[in-house]
């Protein structure tokens, strides 16, 4: 049994105007490897938890898996640094659990209860915590958002950087081209993650971009490309992205990876891809799979320790999945709880006449 | 014979395409994959990737694109897969095609619809929820239409395609799967609604609602309740928000002398504020025998949680207490002479 | 002691970076150029490249980048050169920062100001001239204020600067370069026009008229008209669209029982509008004599001929008409009173 | 004298994505060279009569004057056919009257009065003729519009094409790079083109651009550069970008240019950038200099000639300017004329209630 073992990544990374890249030979020791299967294994377990909850009509609206990407998140989040910020989309349930939200959390948010993060206002797209800047229904918005979050690290001058992350869809936008420009303008701490699962809903990336070197898209802006499915090369890239970017300025990091369920629960997934596609994927590349694999071929991790995580996984989240179900909602006062920080209207109206008063819990983080 | 408000829409769409070379459809997923919401389905298939296009999603562009196209010959349906996503294009509707026919003084008219589901559909939450009415109709060189059901959605968007001028056709996601009857004359390929006219889809002689889109519905179950108690309320659906039929509005008025305007998007600025205004500057005003009132959505973003949700936008209830408030002593008496 | 609103805009902006480290000023030509219209004259020398920041012609690009610095803590003042070109950031306006309070169920407030000049100027045209008011006002988790003279300006986007709450501040560009007598308050640091609050310029007992921004000017030379004709108009100056102050225009009319609203913007669901509709929805509806009336801009684009701008918004003489006209008979009685 | 000469372009054409690029040698006859001086004259003399006439206050509002960038417009005017079109942003004067509108046509739309081509009610950026898709006030807008009409134009099948103009300033907007990559995936017959004048206002294109090779933004899009000062290179360029977007798909071409005023009238244009570098253009690479005097040295042009189209050019505009002082605006009930091209609004409102009614004059083009 081994306590650290030092691994090549499975593929070389891509460079974009850069002359140095990642890491490609990367240590893991026990405790890491141990941490990232967990992580791993505890949002496909959400996910799986959160697709039962939206068939039992118990979820309701938009729920977007992250299913198959789990190596992205864990392996940008093992490279983060307390300093450091994220910013996502809508595909967020398995980030909000990184970024310190309990699996309670996240799925009482997704059933609307009292307990969720949002405490149910959100749901499934507008989670928030700490140095998370949450989810975001709007495809693109979030970039220069995360943009924005990195000039607050830079004006601050704390040695903070922000992850901007986005989809192959969602890269066509232009305000990420427009987020680019000036944040090499400005030379922000930010990493500009492009998520490359290959569809935006059901338009494969060819079909929606000029360019699907992702990576590249940056123009002056250096780019990495890194295998999303191999945790320790996300890793890698992302340690020396952020070293990068707090040195001189926006770089461009595409993952590539694959979205397992369709796009939203209303999408089988299936018109636009064969179903062989989606086999294929998770028997070769299932990121979980072959971190798992690896780990015990190197000795960091048996195979009981392995049931061990996965018992204690599946109870959690059953746990949670429980507990979710039948947590209350939110008071009916609370549709008037916390509109503004500084409420200044003498009455709210309702949806006959001004008759409600502004309830008052919450002021936010900004004051 | 009962069609969906889908059908409606997708035979709109093909009936006009057949019609007319010109047309074209564009959006995200509008082609190979029928539609995000399937109104688009099976137009692919037969029209081809000339004339169904799938964008990016990259609404501020496909929208340029759609408006040039229109300015320069075809006539473009472009498809945002809600209306919330028509905030990234909204300088090409209003400054791009609103303003480009009056700043030519007529030189430049631009043939396009605009169109998708409006408003909060099912557990979307606040960025997905929000009612656009208001602000298109507040601009003009638009024309807006919200139909209601199956014949409103078919007629005001061929109606809509054949405008010379750009049109806003803001639909429901919840009603698209709801089935309405419809008359033989609704399926013919010359079936039109005009736009910028009313339609009264319950007479009535105590009370009128007045009301657009899923709004209509809450209205018409109002009506219902408040018959059960003997109140008789006529019921407008406005199908066109910009022009505003206000001849039918004053019509059932002169008759009614009470009105409750029904929305579900937010009161300030609104389509209620709008028709209150326009009372009080009218004859009309003077038949009231009680003030007008609003019933319009909560004025906070959209929540996502079940309970909240419901109580964000006007229900049945709400209506029926309005009316019974507007009503007043009236009430009472119809009610007493109900018994 | 006089001002201009320039000055006001431009000394408030001082006061603010000055006070507080976290704010901040970006926009288009905002730094080395002084501002497009000269607003932040000097700040770029006094505090630098750091807080005062150039940016490209990229409005939603750095529009989202001030919104996502304010959720991390920073108190930005994003310019648009003028309104219009707010429309290709108006996404992150109302998704992005003025629902986010409530969609992180109060976890995350966006302390932002977007502010710039609003409606239209002189000669810019269709594409130049939109008044923003209605649009912005109609979503909740925004507060929008609209200053008319320096103090106004000064006062409100201090009070803007220092609120934790997304505010838009409509400005208005022919105002830039007035100047109006200030008391010496008004130039202490801590100055500050509580948003939510009007302000009545000019006290009278026959008539109230009710207007934002540069409307407020045309209210304040009709009165004085009026007051030829023995008619007392009291003018009411809004300063924030959002929260209405209602109760100021309702103990006005208690005390006038007359209403004309005034704004330059369009009619349909704009400002006039919702003023009618809460008049009606309140007992201050039972004071008025007459129906409340609006006056408006004229409802199409705005053209660039000087004879057809000047007709396009409302000026004197049709406040003048319109009072006389509320007025009914009893304006008949004031000037022959007068006499 | 001559009547045709062989003539290598200044400076050469720089390339992307392109194996081959304009042809450099280029043929001008004698009529050509004529047309060319008479435009780009006119043109000048236009525009120092918009400014005179800006300083009078007769003009209002904005004005932007196009004094220096000359031989861009008329070098892809010369090279567009019949079906080709063209769609820029504000800076407009110039192409007005290119795209067959005569002096009074543009000078009485900047004094407002009714024999301007927009009969006064558009004013400086919102003039429009056949083929031309106007100005637009709004930065950047004109870009994706262009791309649709050149959608309409590969619709039809007409074989024609549309040129997109923006400046160096716009080039950074998002939605320039939307168009560009849905020009692409659709393989539109569409210039793109990167008026770069070195200047968006008062920001210098170092100061606005990560990249400012404009001609290499549209990533996959091939790109041109192309010195803007010089009308025959314009020409050869557009001549092969024309052939090359009805073949191969969209293409950008940045013309390398100067702005001799300030942004609109309000700008003296000195303060971002030095008197002598403005002197310095005006002096070694005014477009309209280095042709005539390029002309009268190959014996294309003589003086006399140049004298004669410069009296007959200043008379021109001198009595249009003339005329558009004293030609009278539309009458007022020209403010709810034409507001639709199909109205139905019962009363349009004024500003005191519903009490006009809309006159329709005309209907559009597009019927
Ligand atoms: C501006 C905007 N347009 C459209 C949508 C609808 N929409 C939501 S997600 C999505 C696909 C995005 O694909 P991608 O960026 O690849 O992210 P992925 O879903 O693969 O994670 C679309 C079209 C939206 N939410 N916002
Ligand atoms: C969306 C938008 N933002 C800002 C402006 C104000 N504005 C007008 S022109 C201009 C500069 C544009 O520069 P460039 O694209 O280089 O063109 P040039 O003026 O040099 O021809 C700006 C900022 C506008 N009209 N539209
Ligand atoms: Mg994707
Ligand atoms: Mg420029």
């Amino acid at each position: 049994y081994a306590t650290e073992a030092t691994i090549e990544v499975n593929r070389p990374f891509k460079l974009h105007r850069l002359d140095e890249g990642p890491a490609t030979t990367v240590k893991l020791t026990k405790d890491e490897a141990l941490k990232y299967y967990t992580q791993m294994q505890t949002i496909r377990r959400l996910e799986t938890a959160a697709g039962n909850l939206y068939k039992e009509k118990i979820i309701r609206g938009f729920c977007h898996l992250y299913s198959g990407q789990e190596a992205c998140a864990v392996g940008m989040k093992a490279a983060m640094r307390d300093v450091d910020n994220i910013i996502s989309a809508y595909r967020v349930h398995g980030w909000t659990y990184l970024m310190g939200v309990s699996p309670i959390g996240v799925l009482a948010e997704l059933t609307g209860a009292q307990s969720g993060c949002a405490r149910g206002k959100g749901g499934s797209m507008h989670m928030y915590s700490p140095n998370f800047f949450g989810g975001n229904g709007i495809v693109g918005a979030q970039v220069p958002l995360g943009a924005g979050v990195g000039l607050a690290c830079k004006y601050k001058g704390n040695g903070g950087m922000c992850l901007a992350l986005y989809g192959d869809g969602a890269a066509n936008q232009g305000q990420v081209f427009e987020a680019y420009n000036m944040a090499y303008l400005w030379k922000l701490p930010v990493i500009f993650v492009c998520e490359n699962n290959n569809y935006g809903m059901g338009t494969s990336s060819e079909r929606a971009s000029c360019n699907t070197d992702y990576y590249t898209r940056g123009d002056a802006l250096p780019g990495i490309w890194v295998d999303g499915m191999d945790v320790l090369a996300v890793r890698s890239a992302t340690e020396f992205a952020i070293n990068y970017v707090n040195t001189h300025g926006p770089l461009v990091m595409e993952t590539n990876t694959y979205r397992y369920s369709g796009h939203s629960m209303s999408d089988p997934g299936t018109s636009y891809r064969t179903r062989e596609e989606i086999q294929e994927v998770r028997q070769k590349r299932d990121p979980i799979t072959s971190f798992k694999e690896m780990c015990i071929e190197l000795g960091l991790i048996t195979t009981d320790e392995v049931k061990a995580i996965d018992l204690k996984v599946r109870k959690e989240v059953d746990d949670a999945t429980a507990f979710a179900k039948t947590d209350a909602e939110l008071a009916v006062s609370h549709l008037w709880t916390d509109v503004s920080s500084n409420n200044l209207e003498t009455k709210i109206r309702g949806t006959v006449g001004y008759n409600l008063d502004h309830i008052q819990e919450r002021k936010g983080v900004n004051h | 014979k009962q069609m969906t408000v889908r059908d409606g829409l997708n035979s709109a769409l093909d009936d006009e395409l057949a019609r007319d070379d010109r047309v074209f459809l564009l959006g995200e997923e509008v082609a190979q994959y029928d539609g995000a919401y399937k109104i688009s389905r099976g137009l692919w298939k037969k029209y081809g990737d000339k004339r169904i296009i799938d964008t990016p999603i990259t609404e501020m562009g496909f929208a340029g694109i759609a408006v040039g196209a229109a300015m320069a010959g075809l006539r473009p349906v472009c498809e945002f897969m809600t209306f919330n996503f028509s905030m990234q294009a909204i300088d090409h509707i209003i400054n791009s095609a609103a303003k480009t026919f009056y700043m030519s003084a007529g030189a430049v008219n631009v043939p396009i619809v605009f169109r998708g589901p409006n408003g909060a559909a099912s557990g979307v939450a606040a960025q997905h929820s929000q009612c656009f009415a208001a602000w298109y109709a507040h601009c003009p060189g638009l024309k807006v239409v919200s139909p209601y059901d199956t014949e409103d959605a078919r007629g005001l968007l061929k109606s809509a395609i054949r405008d010379p001028d750009p049109v806003v056709v803001l639909e429901n996601e919840l009603m698209y799967g709801t089935a309405f009857p419809i008359d033989d004359k609704v399926t013919d390929p010359d079936f039109l609604v005009p736009i910028g006219k009313a339609k009264i889809m319950r007479p009535g002689k105590d009370i009128t609602f007045v009301a657009h889109s899923k709004a209509v519905e809450t209205c018409l179950l109002a009506a219902a309740e408040l018959a059960k108690k003997g109140i008789e309320a006529e019921v407008i659906n406005l199908r066109s928000i910009r022009p505003l039929d206000m001849a039918t509005i004053f019509a059932s008025v002169r008759k009614t002398h009470h009105l409750v305007t029904v929305e579900n998007g937010w009161p300030q600025h609104g389509v209620g504020a709008e028709i209150c205004a326009r009372i009080m500057e009218d004859q009309t005003f003077f038949e009231l025998d009680a003030p007008v009132w609003r019933c319009c959505g909560v004025d906070v973003p959209m929540p996502y949680a079940k309970t909240l949700e419901a109580h964000a936008l006007p229900r049945v209830n709400d209506l029926t207490e309005a009316a019974l408030k507007v009503l007043g002593g009236k009430a009472g008496k119809a009610v007493a002479a109900a018994k």
